[in-house]
């Protein structure tokens, strides 16, 4: 197969940086998703998602940001979005995610940004 | 001018497993319909979309069902058809919510129809309840400027 | 045991632009088969012997041609069928020389078949002159020791 | 498309290294074909095939191989194949071509190679 997926989840200081590589779509979200619901079970609210090695998002992948972004603002965390190519950026552009989520170049820059006070309930 | 037109047919088991390679046909068609890789992307992207809802909605993850995708290219556009014989719904009836709502109401799904409407030209139910649920839809080779 | 049957089928212009698809689809049905990466490798080759022979010798590079590749699995085969309407031809009269042979008489073809019977179970040429020529190739998913 | 293919010709000491980057299927062939005419047309007999980037070949591919290799090896030259990975390997191993070819790691141990004689008519 052209696509294997893989998802790897690291702790790195304060933060859950979450890997994906491959293609995210309806077959492979349901992985991503149990990704991400291990690290806030795990009591992480602080997420990163690595999208370096992304190779392509359909909405069922940009829907685990959606499901689970309001759970971690309200306790004071956020997922933040690094990394992504021009190419897998364009369904975040379309449906609008810029204004509802912290896109960054990388991971370093990612963590960084959680300093940054966002008043996110003023967008929504 | 030569009037060209290339047909392309895909019939595989209605399983997410199989969107990679719907995928690759649609990536496949596009490219020697002349797009550049952004515009294959999101042609990849407006089929993926559709055929995941087949997948899903109309068939409830059935893979004794089928899902088949015709492309067809001439000079002028791309066309994507996409049948099922599923339960069926009605596109006017689906309440398009923002962004914003989805992300307060922790939904993770209804994006999809928007992501197709916006990335292709033309997006065209037919539903014949209980008979057949068509989809068209088609993207220009050079837009009018 | 469950029965477990699956159908694949790829239809796409004559064309050895083509054949890139062609192998994509085969290795996706393979490996749903449950094939590990090197037989998936030799079945994409065979299916790929297999289309550019219709491709070149049964429609002479016609790309208002179409080629059909039918895929099947269940739990105990994987088998391809592969249909063309060009001029046919006699399997049993297709003269296989060896290497040393092609080489020494700098041939450049001649190759194909036996890659495809090597590579596979079964082969099986059926050929109604004028009306079909029909492939059947196929591979058992775990060989009986 | 998932398999671009590449052939890029260097002339290294006495040698012309072909390098293919891809699948060498009926449809890229006469890009290889292409090239291995053009080496020796330039008048260069002593060429490596370097199939490090390789990821594909079919009998049309093969042919390339069958079709100049005894035109290289009149002359004193040879056509070395080096750099196969296992999967790739197979149709040349179905084929009986190692008997009729020298398969190499890499395009360094193909070059030395072109020291020894071998007298290849005697396989044919
Ligand atoms: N082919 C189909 N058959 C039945 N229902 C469908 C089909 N396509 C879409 N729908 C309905 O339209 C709704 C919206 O689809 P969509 O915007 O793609 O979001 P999602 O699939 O994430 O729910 C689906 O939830 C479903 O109820
Ligand atoms: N589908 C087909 N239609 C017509 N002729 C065919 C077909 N498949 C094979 N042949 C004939 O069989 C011959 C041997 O085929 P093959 O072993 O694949 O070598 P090659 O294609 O390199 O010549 C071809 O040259 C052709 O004459």
């Amino acid at each position: 197969m052209p696509n294997p997926f893989l998802v790897a989840t690291d702790s790195e200081d304060d933060f859950a940086v979450i890997r994906l590589d491959g293609a995210v779509d309806a077959h492979t979200a349901p992985q991503f998703e149990e990704a991400v619901q291990k690290v806030i079970d795990d009591g992480q609210n602080n997420i990163v998602v690595d999208c370096e090695k992304l190779t392509y998002i359909s909405s069922a992948g940009l829907g685990v940001f959606m499901g689970f972004v309001e759970e971690v603002r309200e306790v004071g965390g956020d997922i933040k979005i690094c990394g992504l190519s021009e190419k897998v950026k364009q369904p975040f552009e379309i449906l609008g995610f810029e204004t509802l989520f912290h896109f960054c170049p990388d991971v370093e820059s990612a963590k960084e940004k959680f300093s940054e006070q966002t008043d996110w309930e003023a967008a929504y | 001018m030569e009037t060209l037109e290339r047909k392309f047919t895909l019939q595989v088991p209605s399983s997410t497993e199989n969107l990679a390679l719907i995928r690759e046909f649609v990536s496949s068609a596009a490219t020697q319909a002349g797009f550049d890789e952004k515009e294959v992307a999101k042609l990849e992207l407006a089929v993926d979309e559709a055929c995941a809802n087949v997948i899903e909605h109309a068939y409830g993850h059935d893979a004794n069902k089928e899902v088949i995708v015709r492309a067809r290219l001439d000079n002028e556009e791309f066309s994507i058809d996409i049948e099922d014989t599923g339960k069926g719904f009605d596109p006017a009836e689906i309440n398009q919510e923002e962004l914003e709502q989805l992300i307060s109401k922790r939904k993770t799904g209804g994006l999809g129809m928007r992501l197709m409407k916006t990335l292709m030209d033309e997006v065209r139910y037919e539903i014949e309840p209980g008979k057949k649920n068509a989809l068209h839809m088609s993207k220009r080779l050079k837009k009018s400027d």
